[in-house]
């Protein structure tokens, strides 16, 4: 039993790929675990950086700076009466936002944090990672359709047209990028999350700058077409509050609601991390092939630590411009102690076997922390499109212009 | 990479996708059947798996699952359920369904009982790790012909439902 | 226990087949219907499947080509649904009994 | 001009049963509980798909019978019950209670309260197009211009608490003239409030103006013809967008605006965006405006000499001013009593509130969202 738990350490490989079972679950859990902990943190972020877009301070009565907030409102979620619409059709109700769930987590199997730091790598990595979460629009319109009501409905099958409309445009713009892995001397291509990875690495760019624009191009429509995908502002019509109250979720109410913004938020993360893995080069650290040496790799790998020292700093910034009043005392402490935590993660990874480990996953985790803030700045500054404008950017612009990016890619290819 | 509990997972899957097939035709609500379909679709993409086709399996899930599924639901929504599902649901000759559908099923039977020393038991290992790439070229080598007729038929299709579905041209 | 050969397989695209000929002869609703073709479509596909275990890659091809069928069927047969349903407001196969309406 | 019945809708609820793919409608209920009704409206929504084929409105939620309540008031008594009507801009509603009083006494405020008067209407103008945008802004999905504008109407408030004590419903005129004197640094701050909403206001228009999704949405959108404005009654930017040069503070003027110098912004298609424009125009006019009035104000009493017991000779007056929403008119019919016989409000949301069916026949849902926002409806002025 022992060898079988440690046969996998020191392999150099996935233990989805290595068949280790045990290793497998303790990643999955690892991931399951860290992406809730970055839903919830993602939820206190975007509402204290849309407080700021938005000239207010945002959450600030739980915990100092609102940190606890998050935990407050899971706790009111959780005790919160399950309503049942009396004409719903019980079943599918209740199974429509597992089906998100499940749709938005099962697409963590093939993401790759780093070379080894996947739960495994199917060699139709990123046709796994688009089916999969093309079945999350199942759930909208189970959702829609099983509140018996009309504004649900109508939701529901404006968010279904939306997500498969833009699907098209999406598909587009990742064949290009995989058209991209066949670039070698061999001419294999590859759809395995880590293989596209390690192409960008072999050819030495980012595919987002490669046959430049054409790349930016098939990324720029990814990265709209992805919005479009997990409906967030300016594309968020299914949930549209001024107009359908909430679209689809509009008869949900506690744990089974929070289960579809659990679901929402994970599936940002998880295209996030599709545009991150097939344009912006994945785990790979800024300018691998011009900065390299020793002296360079030092440097990289201590950014992680800084990183988090500075995060700490900024908490301690915080913690001397909290108010003197002794009413404040504990909102103080917490601060403190929530910087010094900071701070000791921070220096933990200055510790060569750590930061040696930590880096893929640092950069990776950056990446998507640069599109997660995208999503904010998006909801702070747009309008909401109508529908059929919606449609018509999906169909009329993206789509000719991600299968344009899409020959021109593969005569590119063959020409160069 | 061995697959781990080839049987327990042959058995699991196989029987969840037979259990889906007799939910799909015998639930009242049409869109309880078609969640059936769909659990026993991804069942089914599993199999697929199992036997060394992810491609196939992919395919499954993102046109079967992610596509057609929905446009099933789609229209179910769009179509009064209400009514259908008051009325009687089987037809007048459901017992001569039956027993043909019986007959064909023993005519299975006979097949495969008489016919089992045509199947090897033994099953050869293909190489998964490029399956993609091998289908894609026998798709656009040897199938090229058969591939563009087949796009030409999804245009064909298209064209045909908006006429159909469409209220006034 | 018995390891998983061919013929498994086989037997479950059967079955699978046996189930969706039920559905199709038997129920009224032209929407589960519509489900069995894709039953019996799908039974064929894990036969194909299933074989190209043995013969080669060619059953992969064809069961990609049933799919794309099967994506076929279903527009165009859920096409003909909406536009039945509008004329005589009913989705029951036992009243498709018109050649014209 | 086609025949008025036309824009009665009859909406004959069909058989719920029915879906709306099969050529039949479907009813949508929107409001009274809406997120974007601005209140308790509520518009049954008659839908082909999300194409609107009509719509009803049905009001009176609101509804707590202020003319009414006049009829057993005091004319001094009633003034504060005005403010409740339109409660964004209450100083326009007491600006034309109280004129319209005034011409019924036959007596004149004097200049000086004029001038006050003016000044105080004018910003409230402005706060009450700065509501506008925000919550219009956020109809159409725009959230962050709510913020902004609600942080400068917070300073209009300010003024207006320092002046008479009150926020919302200030109840800032008095028949005859004004009750207070101006604070000290009142000017002071008219003027710094003058000098730091204007980048504030290009700060909305560069959020809004020329993003794309802001113009495609409003675009075209709720378009209303000139002649079609006039047929209804539409009045305020809703008629000025369609290009009819209408200002009350032009056309009979009252206060003191005969002696300021200000333009009417006026817009070409009727649609969303131009009612959007002649809106932020506006705003830029009555600053305009204010800092003519708070440059120029006399010196001089600030109330007219009013009988205690007022009591009106019998006759009746219908006086207009132009409130940021539109005409606002009260009709006041004296019978010589110390309470009116009756008064009658012409409000102008509720006027407007008219348009919205031939505005948005045959437009998406959506619209009509946007609709009721450009509309500039408040929901107390509809249902009074």
């Amino acid at each position: 039993m022992l060898d079988y738990v440690t046969s996998y350490l020191g392999m150099n490989t996935t233990p989805g790929q290595a068949g280790n079972v045990f290793w497998a679950l303790v990643y999955i859990f690892v991931v399951f675990g860290g992406v809730s902990v970055a839903v919830i943190a993602m939820n206190w972020l975007e509402r204290k950086a849309l407080a700021h877009f938005q000239i207010r301070l945002g959450p600030m009565r739980v915990g100092p700076h609102g940190l606890l907030q998050p935990i407050a409102d899971a706790v009111k979620l959780l005790t919160k009466e399950d309503i049942v619409p009396s004409e719903a059709d019980r079943f599918v109700f209740w199974i429509a936002p597992l089906i998100i769930l499940c749709a938005s987590f099962t697409v963590y199997i093939v993401i790759p944090f780093g070379p080894t730091h996947a739960i495994t790598d199917l060699n139709i990595g990123i046709l796994f990672m688009l089916g999969v979460s093309s079945l999350s629009v199942l759930g909208v319109v189970m959702a829609g359709w099983a509140s018996n009501s009309h504004y649900p409905l109508i939701g529901s099958l404006r968010s279904s047209a939306q997500m498969i409309s833009y699907e098209i445009a999406m598909g587009m713009a990742v064949v290009s990028a995989i058209l991209m892995t066949s670039l070698n001397k061999s001419g294999t291509g590859t759809l395995s999350m880590i293989g596209i990875v390690e192409a960008q690495q072999q050819q030495q760019v980012w595919f987002l700058f490669k046959f430049f624009p054409l790349g930016f191009i098939a990324f720029a429509i990814f990265a709209i077409a992805m919005v479009a995908e997990t409906n967030r502002a300016p594309f968020d019509l299914p949930e549209a509050e001024s107009e359908l109250t909430a679209g689809f979720h509009t008869e949900y109410s506690g744990l089974r609601w929070s289960l579809f913004m659990l679901g929402e938020y994970t599936a940002m993360i998880a295209v996030s991390s599709i545009a991150v893995t097939l344009w912006l080069g994945g785990w790979l650290r800024p300018f691998p092939n011009t900065l390299t040496g020793p002296a360079w790799d030092l440097v990289f790998s201590l950014i992680p630590g800084f990183t988090f020292l500075a995060l700490a700093a900024i908490a301690f910034v915080g913690v001397i411009r909290m108010p003197k009043h002794p009413y404040f005392r504990i909102q103080t402490a917490g601060l403190a102690a929530f910087g010094a935590g900071l701070g000791v993660i921070g220096l933990l990874l200055f510790l060569p076997p750590v930061r040696d480990r930590i880096q893929d996953i640092f950069w990776f985790i950056a990446k998507v922390a640069v599109f997660m803030y995208l999503y904010i700045w998006y909801r702070a500054t747009f309008p909401r499109y109508r529908f059929d404008q919606l449609m018509k950017v999906g169909w009329k612009v993206l789509l000719p212009i991600a299968i344009g990016v899409l020959i021109l890619t593969a005569i590119l290819g063959v020409v160069l | 990479m061995e697959p781990v509990a080839t049987t327990f997972f042959f058995y699991f899957l196989s029987g969840l996708t037979l259990l889906s097939g007799v939910l799909v035709i015998t639930r009242k609500n049409a869109v309880h059947s078609a969640l059936a379909l769909i659990l026993g679709l991804l069942a089914q993409a599993g199999l697929y798996l199992m036997l060394y086709a992810p491609f196939v399996a992919g395919v499954q899930i993102i046109l079967y699952a992610g596509g057609i599924m929905v446009l099933f639901l789609f229209v179910i929504m769009l179509v009064n359920i209400e009514r259908a599902q008051k009325e009687e649901q089987f037809n007048k000759q459901w017992l001569i369904g039956i027993l043909s559908a019986g007959a064909l099923g023993a005519l299975f039977v006979l097949v495969y009982t008489k016919g089992s020393s045509l199947f090897p038991t033994a099953m050869a290992a293909p190489v998964e790790s490029n399956n993609t790439q091998q289908v894609g070229e026998l798709l656009y080598g040897q199938y090229m012909f058969a591939f563009e007729i087949a796009s030409l038929l999804l245009l064909v299709a298209i064209i045909g439902a908006v006429v159909m579905a469409k209220r006034r041209i | 226990m018995v390891p998983v050969t061919t013929l498994h397989y086989l037997v479950t695209a059967a079955a699978l087949f046996v189930l969706g000929v039920i559905g199709v002869l038997t129920r009224r609703n032209v929407v589960i219907v519509l489900m069995s073709i894709e039953l019996i479509l799908n039974a064929v596909n894990l036969n194909l499947v299933a074989f190209s275990r043995i013969w080669g890659l060619h059953g992969q091809v064809f069961a990609i080509f049933v799919i794309t069928d099967a994506a076929a069927e279903a527009a165009v047969g859920l096409g003909i649904l909406i536009a039945f349903f509008r004329n005589k407001e009913t989705i029951n196969v036992d009243e498709v009994d018109l050649l014209k309406w | 001009m086609a025949d008025p019945t036309t824009y009665l809708s009859h909406l004959e609820l069909g058989e719920p049963d029915k879906t709306f793919l099969d050529s039949n409608e479907l009813i949508i209920n929107m409001g009274p509980q809406h997120p974007a009704t601005h209140g308790v409206l509520r518009v049954i929504l008659k839908l082909d798909g999300e194409k609107v084929l009509g719509t009803e409105c049905v009001i009176g939620y609101l509804h707590r019978g202020v003319e009414k309540i006049a009829e057993n008031r005091t004319y001094t008594m009633f003034n504060p019950y005005v403010d409740r009507m339109d409660y964004v801009a209450a100083v326009s509603n007491g600006l034309g209670y109280c004129e319209a009083v005034e011409k019924l006494l036959n007596i004149e405020a004097p200049p000086r309260a004029r001038y006050i008067r003016v000044i105080l209407t004018e910003l409230n103008r402005l706060a009450s197009h700065q509501l506008w945008l925000g919550t219009h802004a956020l109809d159409i999905g725009a959230m962050t211009p709510l913020f902004y504008t609600f942080r400068d109407r917070e300073e209009i408030l300010k003024i207006f608490e320092k002046y008479c004590g009150a926020r919302l419903t200030t109840h800032a005129f008095r028949i005859g003239g004004c009750q207070y004197e101006t604070y000290d640094g009142f000017e002071r701050d008219v003027k710094k409030f003058l000098d730091f909403v204007p980048p504030r206001i290009d700060e909305y228009e560069e959020l809004l103006t020329t993003n794309r999704i802001w113009v495609e949405r409003t675009k075209n959108v709720g378009k209303i013809s000139a002649a079609d404005c006039k047929a209804l009654g539409v009045t305020g930017p809703v008629l000025r967008a369609s290009g009819v040069k209408w200002d009350i503070r032009k056309a009979l003027p009252y206060a003191a605006y005969p002696e300021f110098d200000f333009e009417i912004p006026t817009g070409a298609n009727g649609d969303t965006y131009d009612r959007y424009m002649v809106r932020m125009q506006e705003m830029r006019q009555s600053l305009r405006i204010v800092r003519q009035a708070v440059e120029r104000i006399p010196e001089g009493p600030i109330m007219a000499k009013v009988p205690k017991v007022m009591k009106p000779p019998a006759g009746e007056i219908y006086h207009s001013i132009e409130a940021p929403k539109g005409e606002l008119g009260y009709f006041v019919v004296s019978d010589g009593s110390t309470q009116p016989y009756r008064v009658r409000v012409r409000p102008p949301s509720f006027v407007n509130l008219q348009a919205l069916d031939i505005m948005v026949r045959g437009q998406l849902v959506a619209d009509v969202i946007a609709v009721i926002g450009t509309l500039d409806i408040v929901l107390g002025e509809v249902d009074r």
